[in-house]
């Protein structure tokens, strides 16, 4: 008999209209890294939030170390040992570091204060202990992603959890700091804590994991010890046919430049001059891609591109006519079409049917409206000629964002911004947590845009994606673009390396 | 007029006009901090003046000179029960918060009259016999400047409605509780995976909202009009919302706001004995103390954020 | 009290006296009234204002036990107004009620008055404190400029400082008239007195009452006399607020509408030096008794003064009210009625006056 | 399932009737008839053509003031300022109506207009504020509606009369008051404003629904970044809004200034309409058509009560607590919503 410190047995969890979790099982192991995999919306999400208590089952038992208990809620979860770092952080962002971590299990001093210097000693000897970087006082605002997640798994740790579960940790890090992750998780497992990993990249889970779960659709597919498989094996479990990595592509033709970026410099909201002093140029018929750490200015170079961001110095070009401190209106009428990296906070007005959402940046030009005055029939027949044309799969053309899945949110903002036919195609991170299915789509998209003479600029912090899809990549560090390398003549150890401020002679020699 | 002179004759005045905003501002704070929005503050206002009046004229010969204390008291459990209704609708029911603190001050005021009708006979009560009086503070008093600003002839509530303030900021800031209160303001679901209940810390928080209220109706009903009516408070609630928002959500902020207020209200009555302003129309004096607020917000104080999730109601499990 | 009323009303009462007063004299219970009905509305005050409104509606009150008919729509009634808006429809609806008589209580009132008794030509309307047209409606206003000059006579020597102060409501025609004759009155005692005017700019807000007397008091005034309403409660409680701190504060507030001797009660000690008493009851108790009586002096402004005992001075406080201050008050309003003095009732006529002295 | 549509009709209704309920009880506990109160509610609302005209006349501003709330709030600000609005609005109409001398079918326009005008601008100032300087909305209107109530009255006593307490009444050619509809209404107050108000309602839905910068406004209203990702000038909508919402709030002052009262008398204290506005608007989910027939509902419960304490003995103040009660109901929604949904599922 082995010893499991988890097991979830036939576990069911229903949506409305949905059924997420449908007799899954899962055993963990004392002292193992168990991975969960499956597509986006497979359920895994779900299942870990069942075990974590924030969703009650509608059947299906749960046991720890043996025991069957039942979690109602998180601290039944904590209590019992189990934490868990979501996938998006649980973190107060005007808290400090130590705040947060405390936060629901403060100690005392004198019986009513919160003893903030003890919790931040306890929090720097746990740091100390496994090699977790943090400063306790900053605020969740003022630091890195990286250091954020950090903060969240020692946030399980100060309150003893053995098993942590860590929801997607690795979308939003950079090569060193995943490789930086897998040391911390391998030497936490050491310590006897035992770590459920969900994540989309089948390398991570050959390089760190010992055994895999495999969902796909909300149905357990069944465990794989890690060493006994490959990824091509894991990818088909996962997806439930052969799967091809590589997106095919003819080689670039560029002409002339479209986009031109000198010696710009745009502060942030904070005031902190986070682009400083870029130069960038795009040409038609390329897909230049922008590889670089969330935080190193990328977002304001957009906006500022965009004219969602005033700039301080320096300028921006679109087909040689200057275009810096236009606003966004004026930009996107000249040309601009931009894929937002927030499609919820940006892309969309979630709450206006999905065909109002497809005129939002030309609702004002004929035949949309007339003097002034809306014409619905027009905007609706186009509507629904670009959810056939680019495949959205929604109801109807009056449904509301709202309620499409991500996947068709996204294909929904493409086919807007593409249907304008620009001249510049900006695209942040455009296939952030879709499945395999919706990528390929996405990134046929793009070369087709590039092939028929268009400049595309991506940014994305996928290196995978940067180096399939890109014709040319610029690395970004900085607020600068510090490296202009071919996709052929890179790999992601070096773009990593480059990505954390390496040079580019030092990065080679890695 | 020197200047120590007039902040000696306005500034007992600017405490007893502050003190019922104070309280009620920390109300508004303890609840917006929560992540509750509670334009319900003067209808909870409402209540406390009507609580403290009733049991004042119910309870004077019995209690004698205690009985304003306790109506204070009497007021902040009557309001306290009286918000479990916002908080009903607010944390339990998902209600717009707005539209419930609407339903509140209606609610309050037709109650507070009804009740006066039913009780009374008549649609305002008769005067108090045991209010609060000012007081000279013995042995501070005799400090130089200090004293005659701060320790002549004001009321005990305006110095408990700064030591509440400071309290609120202790809370606030340095326990645990005020620690949850905060984050459940700010990111509920952060609270929630943390273990917090955030559904009891709002509850908490709308509670001690009401009843701080109620004590800062009451301390009005108690300190000024010495009865209860329909227009007894008339705006209150809102200046002290106002102060909630001018003072950026932080107890001490939120009391410097209502001192603001008391003081822009005392230098506009204050003022109309100065020579050099003897010309100018009282209107512009009486409309001094809210176009100074506006000039103020606009002009120095600026932007303020409100809790990230203020207003907004927690449903478990959604994203 | 309203005992007295009685005795008063039929004395100065111009040609109906004699008629009203054979009406009242049947003993006959069930007769009572007939199908006379009667009724007012509030301004937005309301009925229980402790001032005019209460006041008006004491005086319906005591219609009613005089003729031993019950409150309602067979007898007397009100009808409260929350808004400006309310008074056509009260009105309206009473007159649908069929009540023969119906008093309006306020200046507020005078154009729904006026509309209202355009439209219902065979009833009767009363208005108190303004004037409007139509043959129907009587209009009853007072010579508040006369009580308020005595009160000021009653200040002027009350003082000790020299200084006396008037709190105003919400300035209008109305309360100039209280102002200017509390200031004649004063000066007229001793020209020397200083005289600090000002206005609330409302009449609920107990709150600028409140600072604004402390203001006066603070800097030496040491009689109040407001013409305020509710923020008149604010002045009060100031003036109890001191005697509380210091029995010899010597601070004194004069009352306004009705004697305020209650409101000024602070221990065993009461702040209320005098009240300048109108007597709103006396006045619709009268009217309505005209109307029955078949005299009701439609088209006509009806004005009760000192002469008719509708406008008084309260004497409660004899402590501060002392036989001196009494003896003045006495002297001085027999030379108004006397028409010795014409109490000036705009700023015009103030200046004027009190050039004159 | 219940549709949704369905239900943003349910709600309301059931609102209404458990708010009627509340106040039965109440009425029953404190030994009146709830049969009799709601009868001189009802008569005092409907009873008669007389008391129909007034609650007509109640309802127009009503109406109006609900509309700028409704309108402010679709564009994601909370304007608590109409009752300032009415205010600037109503003195402006008054002035444009004593002061002029004017053809009825010019003057009439034209102090309505400047009362819009007026209200606007009184919008404007914390619109520009909250646009620019990141101000909350909602102290500044609270500061603004002293400030207009004061500001009135100065107005009132030293500009549009002498030292008076209320101006002289305006011209007829102003007037928005006919004797024919009076008289049809028994000579009630009721006056051609409810064209007006409709006429607005209906505006307000044209312009949010159908224009373009409706669309522009609802953006904002919804996502305001992603109304900035499209080139929607946010700062722009949101002046523009607030001024849109005070000049409807303003036009609500213009209909009591040349309808009901055609003066303006100085005010001790405020007239609601704007603090009732929020309700109405709530209660019509800040849609035109649902802030009209709430503030028909609240006009007739309003001018109702006025006949519940002579008719029933039942204090008028029964009516804010019923109406309360409705309000706490409609925002409690989701309770009406998990009841039927209980229900239905008892049913299978
Ligand atoms: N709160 C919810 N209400 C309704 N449906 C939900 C909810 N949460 C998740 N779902 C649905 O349940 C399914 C499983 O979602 P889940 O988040 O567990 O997926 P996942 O495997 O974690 O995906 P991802 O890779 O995006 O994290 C999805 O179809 C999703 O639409
Ligand atoms: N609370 C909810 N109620 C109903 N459906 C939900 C809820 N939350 C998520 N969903 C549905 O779940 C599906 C996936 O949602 P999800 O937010 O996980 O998308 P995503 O692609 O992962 O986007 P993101 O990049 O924001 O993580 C969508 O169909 C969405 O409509
Ligand atoms: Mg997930
Ligand atoms: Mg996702």
């Amino acid at each position: 008999m082995d010893n499991y410190v988890i097991e979830m047995l036939n576990i069911r969890k229903e949506f409305p209209g949905i059924v997420a979790n449908n007799n899954i099982n899962l055993q963990v192991k004392k002292g193992e890294i168990h991975a969960l995999l499956g597509e986006n919306g497979a359920g895994k999400s779900t299942l870990m939030n069942v075990l974590f208590g924030l969703y009650q089952p509608e059947k299906g038992e749960i046991k720890v170390n043996g025991k069957a208990v039942k979690i109602t809620d998180p601290n039944v979860a904590n209590r019992l040992g189990i934490g868990m770092v979501h996938q998006h952080f649980m973190l107060v962002d005007t808290f400090t570091v130590a705040q947060n971590i405390i936060l629901g299990s403060e100690p005392k001093k004198n019986g009513v204060l919160v003893d903030l210097k003890k919790a931040e000693k306890e929090i720097a000897e746990l740091s100390e202990q496994y090699g977790l970087r943090v400063d306790p006082k900053a605020k969740i605002r003022d630091i890195s992603v990286g250091m954020q997640q950090r903060a969240e798994i020692l946030k399980t740790l100060y309150r003893g959890s053995d098993i942590i579960i860590l929801d997607e940790p690795t979308a939003v890090l950079t090569p060193q700091e995943i490789k930086e992750l897998i040391g911390i998780m391998k030497s936490l497992v050491t310590e006897g804590i035992s770590i459920i990993l969900i994540t989309h990249k089948l390398k991570e889970i050959m390089e760190a994991c010992d055994r895999c779960t495999v969902i796909r659709k909300g149905e357990g597919i069944g465990t794989v010890n890690v060493n006994e498989t490959n990824v091509d094996e894991l990818a088909s479990l996962m997806v439930g046919r052969e799967i091809n990595f590589k997106t095919e592509k003819t080689a670039a033709k560029p002409e002339d430049i479209v986009l031109s970026v000198k010696q710009l410099e745009v502060k942030d909201s904070r005031q902190a001059l986070m682009v400083k002093g870029l130069d960038l140029d795009i040409r038609a018929g390329e897909i230049v891609g922008i590889a670089g750490v969330d935080g190193n200015g990328q977002t304001e170079l957009i906006e500022a591109i965009t004219g969602l961001r005033k700039t301080e110095s320096g300028d921006v070009f679109l087909n040689n006519k200057k275009i810096t401190g236009l606003s966004t209106r004026k930009v996107t009428e000249l040309g601009v079409a931009h894929i937002p990296q927030d499609r919820h906070k940006f892309g969309l007005v979630l709450d206006f049917p999905i065909g109002e959402n497809m005129v939002l940046q030309t609702y004002y030009q004929k035949p949309f409206s007339n003097n002034k005055v809306l014409s619905f029939r027009k905007i609706y027949e186009y509507a629904e000629k670009l959810i056939e044309d680019y495949d959205v799969r929604t109801p109807s053309s009056k449904t509301k964002a709202r309620g499409l899945s991500g996947g068709n949110q996204q294909k929904a903002i493409i086919a807007r911004e593409v249907d304008r036919s620009p001249d510049l195609l900006i695209a942040v991170q455009p296939t952030r947590g879709l499945d395999v299915g919706a990528i390929e789509n996405i990134h046929n998209r793009l070369i087709k845009e590039r092939d028929k003479g268009r400049a595309v600029l991506l940014v994305s912090f996928e290196l995978d994606e940067i180096i399939n899809v890109s014709d040319r990549i610029a690395v970004m560090f900085d607020g600068r673009i510090v490296a202009d390398v071919k996709p052929g003549e890179t790999n992601e150890q070096e773009l990593g390396l480059l990505m954390a401020g390496s040079t580019k002679e030092k990065a080679g020699e890695a | 007029m020197q200047i120590i002179d007039l902040l000696q004759s306005m500034m007992p005045m600017v405490l007893f006009y502050s003190a019922p905003l104070i309280f009620t501002a920390l109300g508004g704070v303890f609840s917006e901090r929560s992540g509750v929005v509670n334009i319900g503050l003067e209808g909870l206002m409402v209540i406390g003046a009507f609580a403290g009046i009733t049991f004042n004229l119910g309870f004077a010969d019995t209690f004698g000179s205690l009985t304003p204390w306790l109506s204070l008291v009497v007021a902040a459990i009557v309001a306290g029960i009286f918000s479990i209704i916002h908080a009903v609708a607010a944390v339990s029911l998902r209600a717009d918060q707005v539209v419930s603190g609407v339903a509140i001050n209606m609610m309050a005021i037709g109650i507070g009259v009804f009740l006066t009708r039913e009780w009374y006979g008549k649609g305002q009560t008769d005067s108090i016999i045991e209010p609060f009086y000012t007081r000279t503070i013995p042995v501070l008093s005799d400090i130089p400047i200090i004293g005659d600003m701060f320790f002549r002839g004001t009321y005990y509530t305006s110095y408990v409605a700064i030591g509440f303030a400071i309290i609120a900021w202790f809370v606030l800031y340095k326990t645990p509780f005020g620690l949850q209160l905060r984050s459940v303001g700010e990111h509920p679901m952060a609270a929630d995976t943390n273990g917090i209940n955030v559904t009891k810390i709002r509850y908490i928080a709308v509670i001690l909202s009401g009843m701080l209220a109620g004590i800062g109706g009451a301390t009005y009903a108690l300190t000024i009009s010495l009865s209860f009516g329909a227009a007894t408070i008339s705006g209150q609630g809102f200046m002290a919302l106002a102060a909630v928002i001018f003072g950026k959500w932080h107890p001490l902020g939120a009391m410097g706001a209502a001192v603001f207020f008391g003081f822009a209200q005392s230098l506009s009555i204050v003022g109309r004995s100065f020579p050099f302003l003897q010309n100018v129309p009282t209107v512009y004096l009486i409309i001094a103390p809210y176009v100074l607020t506006i000039l103020a917000l606009a002009g120095f104080i600026g932007r303020a954020e409100a809790p990230k999730a203020n207003g907004v109601p927690y449903i478990k499990g959604s994203r | 009290g309203t005992s007295d009323d009685e005795d008063t009303t039929g004395d100065d009462t111009p040609e109906t006296e004699t008629d009203g007063g054979s009406e009242e004299e049947p003993e006959d219970e069930t007769e009572g009234i007939g199908d006379f009905s009667v009724a007012m509305v509030t301004d937005e005050g309301g009925v229980d204002d402790r001032s005019f409104n209460q006041s008006a509606w004491e005086g319906l009150q005591a219609f009613g036990a005089e003729h031993n008919v019950e409150r309602g729509a067979t007898g007397f009634d009100y009808a409260q107004s929350t808004d400006a808006a309310d008074f056509l429809p009260n009105l309206n609806g009473l007159v649908q009620q069929d009540f023969n008589l119906i008093f309006g209580i306020g200046f507020l009132l005078e154009d729904a008055i006026t509309e209202v008794a355009a439209n219902f030509p065979d009833r009767q309307f009363g208005l108190v404190d303004s004037v409007a047209a139509g043959d129907n409606v009587a209009s009853i206003t007072f010579a508040e400029e006369q009580g308020s000059f005595l009160v000021g006579v009653a200040a002027a020597l009350a003082t000790e400082t020299d200084q006396v102060g008037f709190i105003g409501g919400v300035t209008s025609d109305l309360i100039k008239r209280f102002e200017t004759g509390f200031v004649a009155g004063v000066k007229a005692v001793n020209p020397d007195i200083d005289v600090r005017v000002e206005y609330a700019e409302s009449f609920s807000d107990d709150q600028m009452g409140r600072s604004l007397a402390n203001s006066m008091y603070s800097s030496g005034i040491d009689v109040i006399y407001h013409a305020a309403g509710a923020v008149g409660l604010g002045v009060f409680t100031e003036a109890r607020n001191r005697i509380e701190n210091d029995p010899e504060a010597g601070v004194w507030v004069i009352g306004v509408d009705r004697d305020q001797y209650d409101q000024g009660q602070q221990g065993d000690h009461n702040v209320t030096l005098t009240s300048m008493v109108k007597r709103v009851d006396v006045a619709v108790h009268e009217v309505a008794n005209m109307a029955l009586a078949g005299n009701f002096p439609g088209g006509e402004q009806v004005i009760f003064g000192l002469e008719e005992d509708a406008i008084g001075v309260a004497d409660t406080n004899t402590e501060a009210f002392t036989d001196e201050i009494a003896t003045a008050v006495e002297e001085w309003k027999q030379r108004i009625l006397d028409g010795e003095i014409d109490v000036p009732q705009t700023d015009d006529e103030l200046e004027a006056y009190l050039e004159a002295l | 399932m219940f549709s949704n549509r369905l239900f943003n009709i349910v709600v309301p209704i059931v609102s209404v009737l458990l708010g009627l309920i509340v106040g039965a009880i109440i009425m029953l506990f404190f030994g009146y008839n709830p049969i009799e109160g709601y009868l001189a509610l009802w008569n005092g609302a409907f009873g008669n053509m007389y008391f129909f005209g007034e609650t007509i006349r109640q309802t127009i501003p009503l109406i109006l003031t609900g509309l700028a709330v409704a309108f402010a709030f679709r564009t994601g600000l909370f304007n608590i300022g109409a009752e300032g609005q009415v205010f600037v609005g109503w003195v402006s109409a008054v002035w444009v109506g004593i002061s002029f001398d004017l053809p009825a079918i010019i003057h009439l326009p034209l102090a309505i207009l400047v009362a819009a005008f007026a209200g606007a601008l009184w919008g404007f100032i914390p619109g520009f504020l909250k646009a620019t300087r990141g101000v909350h909305e909602v102290i500044v209107t609270i500061m603004l509606n002293y400030t207009a109530l004061y500001s009135s009255n100065y107005l009132i006593r030293n500009v549009l009369s002498e030292g008076g307490d209320r101006t002289e009444p305006i011209a007829e050619t102003a007037s928005l008051r006919t004797a024919w509809l009076s008289e049809t209404f028994g000579y009630s107050q009721v006056h051609w404003g409810f064209v007006v108000a409709i006429l607005m309602a209906v505006l307000m839905w044209f312009l949010l629904e159908k224009t373009t910068y409706g669309y522009e406004l609802r953006a904002v209203g919804f996502n305001e970044h992603a109304a900035n990702y499209a080139g929607i000038s946010v700062k722009k909508s949101i002046i523009v809004s607030m001024m849109i919402s005070g000049a409807f709030a303003g036009i609500a002052g213009a209909m009591e200034g040349l309808g009901t009262f055609r003066y303006i008398y100085t005010h001790a204290s405020f007239t609601n309409l704007g603090f009732d506005g929020i309700a109405v608007a709530l209660l019509g989910a800040n849609t035109a058509l649902g802030s009209s027939l709430a503030a028909l509902l609240f006009g007739s419960l309003k001018v109702g009560s006025l006949r519940m304490p002579p008719l029933s003995g039942v204090p008028s103040e029964l009516v804010e607590i019923v109406i309360a009660v409705i309000i706490f109901f409609v925002a409690s929604s989701y309770l009406i919503r998990w009841v039927t949904l209980r229900l239905k599922k008892g049913e299978k």
